[in-house]
């Protein structure tokens, strides 16, 4: 068995797979998955306060893809330490708080009180700044396409907390690798990307968007390849590691990434079509290691030839 | 196990553009309650990408169950596609169902359109538990008037409305239904199970509310994971949004924000 | 029958629908589609200097989409003038030049030559500007991303030439609408959107990327919400007429796009699938505006309903 | 029209992995040359996307054409779960095929693996016009000899070799391609139809070349349109870049810059 552990912003994971924020629950995870085998579990992001969220419908299907917008539904920090770190200190998987916000400093005291909770130094192994989510009408996207917006963000978060801080970027922007820069030099651990992609979808007989907001972010595997050279180009402009995301639906995909310079990856959309697809991309990263004589998944990361 | 391939014994046109497949699966035969669904992956590729959610028609016997479905969009076409002997990977049963636990002496279906889906298999489970079962089911056309004739086999008096008159009252189910509740001569409880369009259920919930009887209504939403994780589903509650996927398909009709 | 024609950058086309540069080529066109019902014909840019363009393989597929790195490869302008104008000029089709460069002076001394040529003021009807080939190592992608020199090119091309000058944006930045905005300042008579999206495949046997030149431009219905979503930002900010492309497999597709905005559409990547579907896409059309009720196609222009 | 739909007559697996397809289609029977693909749409749907090129691997009759193909990837295995009766979108026939307008006395067909598929067709098609047909075909193991019976039947005279020695000669086709040209004992021209990997058809061209005879060889290269209209699939020649989908899949061996 080829070794599958990796080191991302100075937490040890087991093997490189992970979900993405926001498209999977353990609390829903019963029975179709194993747990304890994941890399890191990641909750959707949290913010300061409650959020409700955008209107109905908030997902529509595309070609090899979906938009979604969601819009960061969730019950706020306080509400996330009381009803769900108790759970997830008991779940036996590295956590890893997504957090979102509007403001700087709604991103800074979310963190901050995170770090004064009971459990959290235990069971949050490192908090991903999700400065890229496109439903919202401020911060998100906003921050993360301005390289001196997010380094900002990144710096005061690391004024306030002792946690590792992976910053999740944006596609939705040119300057995706100054921004990968921008927050390593701010004291970023980690990076990750990408988050989702702006989109639209038209129902042509009601004339209507098909998302309720109006427009919201594509995912699946329609936007692979984007994603892989975005981690691609991000990987080798910076030091730190880079967790890619976008659009991984089996192992071959994951092992894309790793190749093009991810130190771990997140699996989003795929878990909708298929619950249980985690694990099956754990093994079979480890098949493939076996099969190319690889002893050690790191030594593939980045190592695709040009 | 969630997760399952079942073999599909039959896939039949039983309607203009609604077909009825039954699938093989004691498991499922075994777990379903009425008004849970299933959540289908129509094809292997990325295209179409997500699962459709579609509610247990009926048990058929103690290792069968059916599914009715009206051929919407792609997702549905290719399921109309499958051949008896291949297998489909579904999902379920999925959501909190209607609540059976306490029984009326009679029992009103609501349905519109495609809600025969779920209330046949509600009729089944009530079959000879309630002194009465009434369907009432409003359509289109004729053609939209789903498993009639099954509802009378196990039992059900049947209530039509046609919004063209082609058959039983022309107009809308749900005159029927205020009908319904004010000629009620016979006494005891009553109970109503509804599923249709969404303006529907409101105007169901109304006269339910007016005529207090306890009903429950099943509410569709677009979904991606079926499973809680996502939220796309959401529904506006006295309590908060909830999924229609997970605390529903089936609320109290008294609990949803119309 | 509703009408079906439009006015783009002061021509007047029967119908919204043409080809996409680089995906269609009326000389293999023969017993395929009917050239003279094309709303307009674009062949693939063309250069100053002969071109030879990237090594193979220039393809490869994604999930409903495709990367390419054709590298612009084309005889250069005077070829152009000598080998295809004379064609051009009796294929009864109004025929729109798309012109690639390197350098601003490149764009701009193509399309004075182009405006010298004998044919040319009869048979070329407008110059697509495409600042926005990604596939490319100068000019391209660069010129499109940056809103201050994709407006210098234009302005510079409205000096040397009196054709009706439509700018081709580029995805590959998050400031494309400022871009549209500059462009259209600057003379911009149209805008066209979008040129592909960078992307990366990568073998994972060979741990070769799938591109010769190790990445491409992703095109095909994979990016179609993507596109939907800039054109729909795009004709809102500016007052130039906007054609939407990409993704577009079918007259929904392109319903879609005039619905978000376009006033008029170019077909890529299907022309691969199915090489009469432009025809197909203009009888939808027409068939949609007369089942829903509509007697002018201009009617639907950018009437989604938020 | 190059854009047609064809009736599957057949769908059967000849060797591992192989499958030969039948279609029904007067026109292509009649317009296809040796040489000369089709561009097949795999499945109605977006992904996969593009459509697959294959050979024309034999005319059967007035009304039938065969394709033979190797299940390497998503595309092909779509392929391979067709059914006798289901209808394919094709466009064709494509290309530029073998110059059979000059016969030679000797006819040598050099195979690699599955580019047996579009020799059978060159030989049908010298039957009886050139006094011999040699089939020199290699492949890694016994089972990658394709065709070598229906060769045989059209009266080819075979020679074979295969990398693990379990059929034929152990090693490279083109040492035996070397061979039969030095050990010609009979006179006549000679002409070479070659298909197989990029290395073995250089390799081809280099022998052909040393030893004057002309030859032809047949490229793959990835496609977008196959129509000539999109240069993906450009190959260096002495007169400059080419496109396998038009001026090829066939060129004269002396003609490409290997
Ligand atoms: C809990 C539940 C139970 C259902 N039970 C049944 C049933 O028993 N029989 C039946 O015929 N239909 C049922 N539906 C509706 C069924 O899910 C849709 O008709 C189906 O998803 C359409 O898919 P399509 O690909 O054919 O249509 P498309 O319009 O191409 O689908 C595009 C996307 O929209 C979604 N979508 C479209 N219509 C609906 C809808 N009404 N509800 C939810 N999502 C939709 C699809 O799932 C897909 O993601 C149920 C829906 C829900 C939520
Ligand atoms: C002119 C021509 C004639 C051919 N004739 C035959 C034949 O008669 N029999 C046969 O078995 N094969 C033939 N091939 C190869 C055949 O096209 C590929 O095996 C097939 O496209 C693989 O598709 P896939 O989806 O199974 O594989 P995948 O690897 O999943 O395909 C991914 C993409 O790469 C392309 N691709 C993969 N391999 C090749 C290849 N070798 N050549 C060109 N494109 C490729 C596919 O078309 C597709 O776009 C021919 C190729 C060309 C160019
Ligand atoms: C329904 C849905 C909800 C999401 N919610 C969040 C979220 O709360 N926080 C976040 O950082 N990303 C969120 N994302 C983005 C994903 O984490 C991921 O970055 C993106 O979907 C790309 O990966 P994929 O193609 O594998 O889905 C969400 C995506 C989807 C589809
Ligand atoms: C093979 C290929 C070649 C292309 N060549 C050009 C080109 O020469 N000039 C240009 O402006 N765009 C070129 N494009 C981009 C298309 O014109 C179009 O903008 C893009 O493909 C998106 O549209 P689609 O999704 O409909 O293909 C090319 C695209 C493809 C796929
Ligand atoms: S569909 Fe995901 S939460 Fe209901
Ligand atoms: S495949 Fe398009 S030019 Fe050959």
């Amino acid at each position: 068995m080829a070794r599958m552990a990796v080191d991302v912003a100075g937490i040890r994971l087991k093997n490189p797979v992970m979900n993405a924020s926001g498209t999977f629950n353990i609390r829903e995870a019963d029975g179709l998955i194993d747990i304890k085998r994941l890399g890191a579990y990641i909750p959707k992001s949290i913010t300061l306060h409650e959020r409700t969220g955008n209107p109905v419908p908030r997902i529509c299907e595309t070609s090899s893809g979906m938009l979604n917008s969601i819009g960061l539904e969730n019950k706020g920090v306080a509400a996330f330490i009381d009803q769900e770190l108790p759970f997830l200190a008991r779940a036996g998987v590295p956590v890893i708080v997504s957090i979102a916000g509007e403001t700087i400093d709604e991103f800074a005291e979310t963190v901050a009180k995170l770090g004064e909770a009971k459990h959290a130094q235990k069971t949050v192994k490192a908090v991903e700044i999700n400065v890229s989510c496109p439903n919202i009408d401020r911060g998100g996207v906003q921050f993360g396409s301005q390289p001196e917006m997010a380094a900002l963000v990144t710096a005061e978060i690391k004024l306030v907390s002792s946690f590792p801080i992976i910053v999740k970027l944006t596609p939705n922007t040119g300057v995706f690798v100054e921004a990968a820069v921008a927050v390593e030099e701010a004291g970023a651990d980690a990076i990750s990307l990408i988050n989702t992609i702006f989109g639209m979808s038209i129902d042509i007989m009601t004339r209507k968007p098909k998302i309720g907001r109006g427009y919201g972010g594509l995912s699946g595997p329609a936007v692979k390849p984007i994603a892989v050279k975005m981690v691609y180009d991000v990987s080798r402009a910076v030091n730190i590691p880079v967790i890619g995301i976008g659009g991984i639906m089996n192992a071959g995909d994951a092992i894309e990434f790793l190749l093009a310079g991810a130190t771990a990856v997140q699996v989003g959309t795929a878990n909708f079509v298929d619950p249980g697809i985690m694990m099956k991309i754990i093994s079979g990263i480890s098949d493939h290691l076996e099969k190319t004589g690889c002893e050690d998944v790191r030594e593939i990361i980045g190592k695709v030839e040009l | 196990m969630l997760n399952k391939t079942a073999e599909i014994i039959s896939n039949l046109v039983v309607a203009s553009g609604v077909y009825k497949m039954t699938l093989s699966s004691r498991e499922l035969a075994h777990d379903s309650q009425p008004g849970q669904f299933l959540h289908i992956r129509v094809n292997p590729g990325n295209d179409p990408l997500l699962r459709r959610p579609i509610s247990v028609h009926a048990v058929e016997d103690e290792d069968k169950i059916s599914l009715l479905y009206g051929t919407i969009g792609r997702g549905t076409r290719l399921l109309s596609k499958k051949k008896s002997g291949e297998e489909i990977d579904v999902l379920g049963p999925l959501g909190h169902g209607f609540d059976l636990s306490e029984k009326p002496d009679r029992a009103v279906l609501v349905a519109g359109g495609m809600g025969a889906a779920p209330l046949f298999f509600v009729a089944q489970r009530l079959k000879g538990l309630v002194k009465e079962s009434k369907l009432l089911i409003g359509a289109k056309t004729k053609e939209g008037l789903l498993s009639v004739s099954d509802f009378k086999e196990i039992g059900c008096d049947v209530w039509q409305t046609t919004e063209d008159g082609s058959a039983g009252r022309r107009g809308y189910i749900t005159d029927l239904f205020e009908q319904a509740l004010l000629d009620q001569t016979i006494g005891g409880s009553i109970r109503v199970y509804a599923c249709g369009p969404k303006e529907m259920m409101a105007r169901t919930a109304t006269i339910a509310g007016i005529y207090n009887v306890p009903c429950e209504v099943s509410l569709e939403e677009k979904m991606a994971c079926g499973l809680g994780a996502c939220l796309s589903c959401v529904v506006d509650t006295i309590d908060g949004l909830k999924r229609v996927c997970k605390e529903g398909p089936v609320f109290r009709s008294d609990e949803i924000k119309w």
